[in-house]
């Protein structure tokens, strides 16, 4: 029974995934996206893996396709009209279809070698769920998933938080877009309302995913999703207005974070080696990274749609 | 054919069509959106091999966790850039 | 008792899903379709949150349970309001009977 | 060993912690930080340099736990070489940019900073995902520094080389999910042991796919299409920076992949990337050859130089003159090149036409800059006493030695074509100007950075002992 579960979430999977790429209408790829990233967060969890699924649906589908639509909204602007019909099928000559065939016929190609090699596969050698519980009294939370992430490859999200800061410093490269002005339109009253009401409850559950991140699901990462859903939630509803290039304090919102991080990094140093907790404070210096980090992944999160996102004016 | 390597073929399928789609697509948005679909496909191999015979194993999902945020990062500069580009010909 | 109980809300919630879904197939324009979704969907929802709290193993997962309907409800009903809005902002007309089918 | 005195995590922390420093002081701030961060950073490069001599390789677990379950960093003498090569050519390049950028660097300074972060972690790092963060660090940085010159053209260029460096991402990751599921570690210490030759099916995959995304990663012949825009319309201390240092961090992973955990599998299939250099070198040198823009023909040489990395791969039969080779190879292309990319800067901002026939006349305004230019000339074509020579001699050597005679005349043509295209933009900087052609001033400190480095490509030849004696330190014969 759970196989057959498993195999239509399998297929719809694959089948959201073609129609999103091969779909003549862009604003139709879009939205198939964004039900594609919902499935996959149907998929962890199958997987019982919840907090890739929490990821997945705040991050993976949420904020990318919220990036998507308004990417979109740009591309067109917003007359509503269906998109200029821009063609994903091939071009209609031969040497088109013919280097369209090649390519399908290679992908395929790998596609086979390596489901054929999936079924080839040896039992591992090395087993390191074991070696994670034999260390968790030592890493300072109960949550392995949040024990990996923060002690046993903590080297990893030190760097992880560096690639999404500097994606941020990216966008503060591209300065202000020569874009249509976007529509702004009357606000919505409904949304106003919604926004009101729903903001509280998401900084609420964004605390509580912070807390229970060390014992359950959860952690910096999902909470500081939560806090950029509620600010894109307070921009669309035009109670936040975009931000232009930051200034000193929200740039010090942005990487208090990550310098807290560094600064925790380096301290440990004395204990021997980068990021050795000292078992016995493990568990409060975690809690202090990942609440630095809830706060500027919530911002920088915020940041990579709310930048520039207001009436560009003319370069 | 455990839970784990259904989805870890569904992985390799996803890559497939994700890696096709980047080549082929024209559209600079539709290649970004191919790009995600590829990169879901390399952690549903990821997390799937490994938990292939059952257990859940925190260490690929603290990896995936880590590759979702890296993605979302690569999506929205991509994004950004596509903005700066001419709409005639994204 | 209780599974029983459970199973069954749990198969009313369905069969409501059900009509939300056709009702999203089969009417002429978009105002309908938000008629079909926002009612017959969101009643599904609360049917199989019912069902499901009531096989909760704690109170509190329960009433976590329970706490997604009334957010569902809000964001559906502000969404698709959202959608009529700028339906009706496009001149999209609603469907009268003597018209033909579009 | 206290960490606090340990140079590996410092030469990872530094640059992270001032590059996030020079964003917090705001945008076009942060130059005199960054100088003493490089300035720091290469004293610490020297520091491990003279660490390993006298102890051999040298590595760090990171939070304690040991390799399998935590990440290592490792230094042996390779990854020595590649440090001293960045922190040599970022300190100079660090000068030159603060007075390129005169009016204001927008967030070139973090830019940079993440840039070195991610190139210091990836010469460190000894496990494979940690790689792919790395990569994905510094693809990101490098799509920013591309983009930093505004306009459309600028951005078309970032963002095909963003989609190409993330396809390769991917291809390298599912190689990484692969491997994880094969042996339930990637860690590359315990892994060499357990990839045997006969290893099952997905290790090959494996090997291949994630070989084949740092190939494109590195714009090697048939990937290269998306460097020439990208470098060539890039500011031009973003493009010495790009083209001398961020294509070699793909090219060392390779050769680590190569000769570390898959060298049982890679063993035979040398003559795969040799035919790719082959191609690289004569289609680069042809193309800079007629491209009319003076970056463009900086970039397509450094298409063509690249070519010269992965002729090495076929030599492997005496794994140390070859690694020398190629090592050597990298070092010279890397302080040549960023010299070449400054002096065309200078050129660029005197005439204010990136345009190799606007060049008249410049050899009587901007001696010392044409001089560089000359120099690093003189290393990419190896002619001695530079560096360049000395890898063109010990790849011809290790190739005579093993009988691959084709290697031979492919690395002599290079040095032909590359004499012609330098020749091209020399001859044409010697002719008179026009009258109409008014020259902008530049700052001397231009001119001396990019003297400096074009000067140490050629001095290196005198002082190759060294860094050869380096370079064997942990690596097997």
């Amino acid at each position: 029974m759970n196989l057959l579960l498993d195999g239509l979430l399998v297929l719809a999977l694959l089948w959201s995934a073609w129609r999103a790429l091969a779909s003549p209408d862009l604003a139709r790829a879009v939205v198939l996206f964004i039900v594609f990233g919902l499935l996959m967060a149907l998929a962890w969890a199958r997987l019982n893996a919840p907090d890739i699924a929490l990821a997945e649906a705040a991050i993976g589908a949420g904020l990318t396709g919220a990036l998507l639509l308004d990417a979109l909204g740009r591309l067109q602007p917003g007359t509503g009209a269906p998109a200029p019909e821009s063609p994903a099928q091939p071009p209609a000559n031969r040497a088109g279809r013919r280097w369209t065939g090649s390519v399908a016929l290679v992908a395929g190609l790998l596609a086979a070698a390596l489901a054929y090699a999936l079924f080839q596969l040896p039992a591992p050698t090395v087993r390191l769920p074991e070696q994670v519980a034999a260390n968790m009294a030592a890493s300072g939370v109960d949550h392995p998933v949040t024990a990996v992430l923060l002690n046993f490859r903590g080297y990893d999200t030190l760097l992880e938080v560096a690639v999404l800061l500097i994606a941020l410093i990216g966008l503060l490269t591209l300065g202000p877009a020569a874009g249509r002005p976007a529509a702004p339109g009357p606000a919505n009253p409904l949304l106003k309302a919604l926004a009101r009401l729903l903001v509280p409850l998401m900084i609420l559950s964004a605390g509580y995913l912070l807390w229970a991140g060390a014992h359950r699901p959860g952690g910096a990462f999902q909470a500081g999703a939560l806090l950029a859903a509620a600010a894109v939630l307070l921009h669309l509803a035009q109670l936040l207005p975009a931000w232009a290039s930051p200034g000193r304090l929200l740039r010090l919102g942005l990487a208090g974070g990550f310098l807290i991080f560094l600064g925790v990094a380096a301290a440990l140093l004395a204990e021997g080696a980068l990021l050795t907790y000292p078992p016995a404070q493990a568990g409060g210096l975690i809690l202090l990274i990942e609440a630095g980090l809830t706060v500027s992944l919530g911002l920088i999160l915020a940041g990579l749609f709310l930048l520039f996102a207001g009436a560009e004016e003319r370069p | 054919m455990s839970a784990g390597l259904l989805y870890a073929l569904a992985g390799v399928l996803l890559f497939a069509l994700g890696l096709g789609g980047i080549v082929l697509l024209r559209h600079a948005l539709r290649r970004i959106l191919a790009f995600n679909v590829m990169g879901s496909g390399a952690f549903l191999v990821l997390v799937g091999l490994a938990q292939r015979d059952g257990g859940a194993d925190p260490v690929p999902q603290a990896m995936v966790l880590t590759g979702i945020v890296v993605a979302v990062a690569a999506t929205a500069l991509a994004l950004a850039l596509l903005r700066r580009l001419p709409e005639d010909r994204p | 008792m209780l599974e029983a109980l459970s199973a069954l809300l749990l198969l009313a919630g369905a069969g409501f899903y059900l009509a939300g879904t056709v009702g999203l197939l089969r009417f002429p324009d978009v105002y309908a379709r938000l008629h079909a979704l926002t009612k017959a969907d969101n009643l599904g929802l609360g049917l199989t949150v019912l069902g499901l709290a009531l096989q909760a193993d704690s109170l509190a997962a329960a009433l976590k349970l329970l706490l997604i309907w009334p957010l569902a409800l809000a964001a559906s009903a502000t969404v698709s309001h959202a959608i009529a809005r700028r339906a009706a902002g496009l001149g999209l007309k609603p469907w009268r009977p003597e018209e033909k089918r579009p | 060993m206290n960490g606090l005195l340990d140079p590996l995590p410092w030469l990872i922390l530094l640059p992270l912690a001032w590059a996030s420093l020079a964003f917090l002081l705001g945008p076009g701030r942060g130059g005199r930080l960054a100088l003493a961060g490089l300035a720091g950073q290469l004293a610490l490069a020297l520091w491990l340099a003279r660490r390993l001599i006298e102890g051999g390789p040298v590595s760090h677990a990171v939070g304690g736990w040991g390799a399998p379950l935590g990440i290592d960093l490792y230094a042996d003498g390779l990854s020595a070489v590649m440090l001293l090569l960045t922190q040599a050519v970022a300190l100079p390049l660090a000068f030159y940019a603060r007075a390129y950028f005169a009016q204001g660097a927008g967030q070139f300074w973090p830019l940079a900073g993440f840039l070195l972060a991610a190139m210091n972690a990836l010469f460190l790092a000894a496990d494979l995902f940690n790689l792919y963060v790395t990569l994905e660090l510094l693809g990101l940085a490098a799509v920013g520094l591309v983009a930093l010159g505004g306009g459309a053209e600028p951005s078309r260029a970032a963002l095909r080389y963003l989609v190409v460096s993330l396809a390769a991402s991917g291809a390298y990751l599912l190689g990484v999910a692969l491997i994880y599921g094969s042996y339930g570690t990637v860690a590359i210490a315990p892994l060499t042991p357990l990839i045997a030759a006969q290893a099952p099916l997905a290790v090959g995959l494996a090997a291949g796919l994630m070989l084949l995304g740092l190939v494109a990663k590195s714009a090697l012949f048939p990937f290269h299409f998306w460097l020439p825009p990208a470098h060539g319309g890039a500011p031009a201390p973003v493009s010495a920076l790009l083209s001398a240092l961020v294509v070699k961090a793909a090219f060392y992973l390779i050769l680590r992949l190569w000769l570390g955990p898959f060298a049982p599998l890679t063993a035979d299939w040398g003559w795969l990337p040799a035919l790719a250099g082959a191609g690289a070198i004569l289609w680069g040198s042809w193309q800079a050859l007629r491209t009319p823009r003076l970056k463009q023909l900086v970039a397509w040489s450094t298409v063509a130089q690249l070519g010269y990395l992965f002729l090495i791969f076929p030599l492997f039969g005496l794994k140390e003159p070859a690694l020398q080779a190629g090592t050597l190879q990298a070092v010279a292309h890397g302080l040549a090149k960023a010299a070449m990319f400054a002096a065309a800067g200078i050129l660029l901002k005197a005439t204010g036409r990136d345009a190799v026939d606007g060049l008249a006349g410049v050899a009587g305004r901007l001696p010392l800059t044409l001089f560089a230019f000359g120099l690093a000339g003189v290393t990419l074509m190896g002619l001695p006493p530079s560096a360049g020579f000395l890898a063109k001699w010990l790849l011809i050597d290790a190739a005579l030695e093993q009988g691959l005679w084709p290697l031979v005349a492919i690395v002599l043509a290079g040095g032909l074509l590359a004499a012609a295209y330098v020749f091209r933009v020399l001859r044409q900087a010697f002719l008179l100007a026009p009258e109409a052609q008014q020259f902008h001033p530049v700052p001397r400190r231009l001119e001396w950075a990019a003297f400096g480095l074009a000067a140490a490509s050629v001095l290196l030849g005198l002082r190759g002992v060294e860094l050869m004696a380096l370079l064997g330190i942990g690596v097997a014969p």
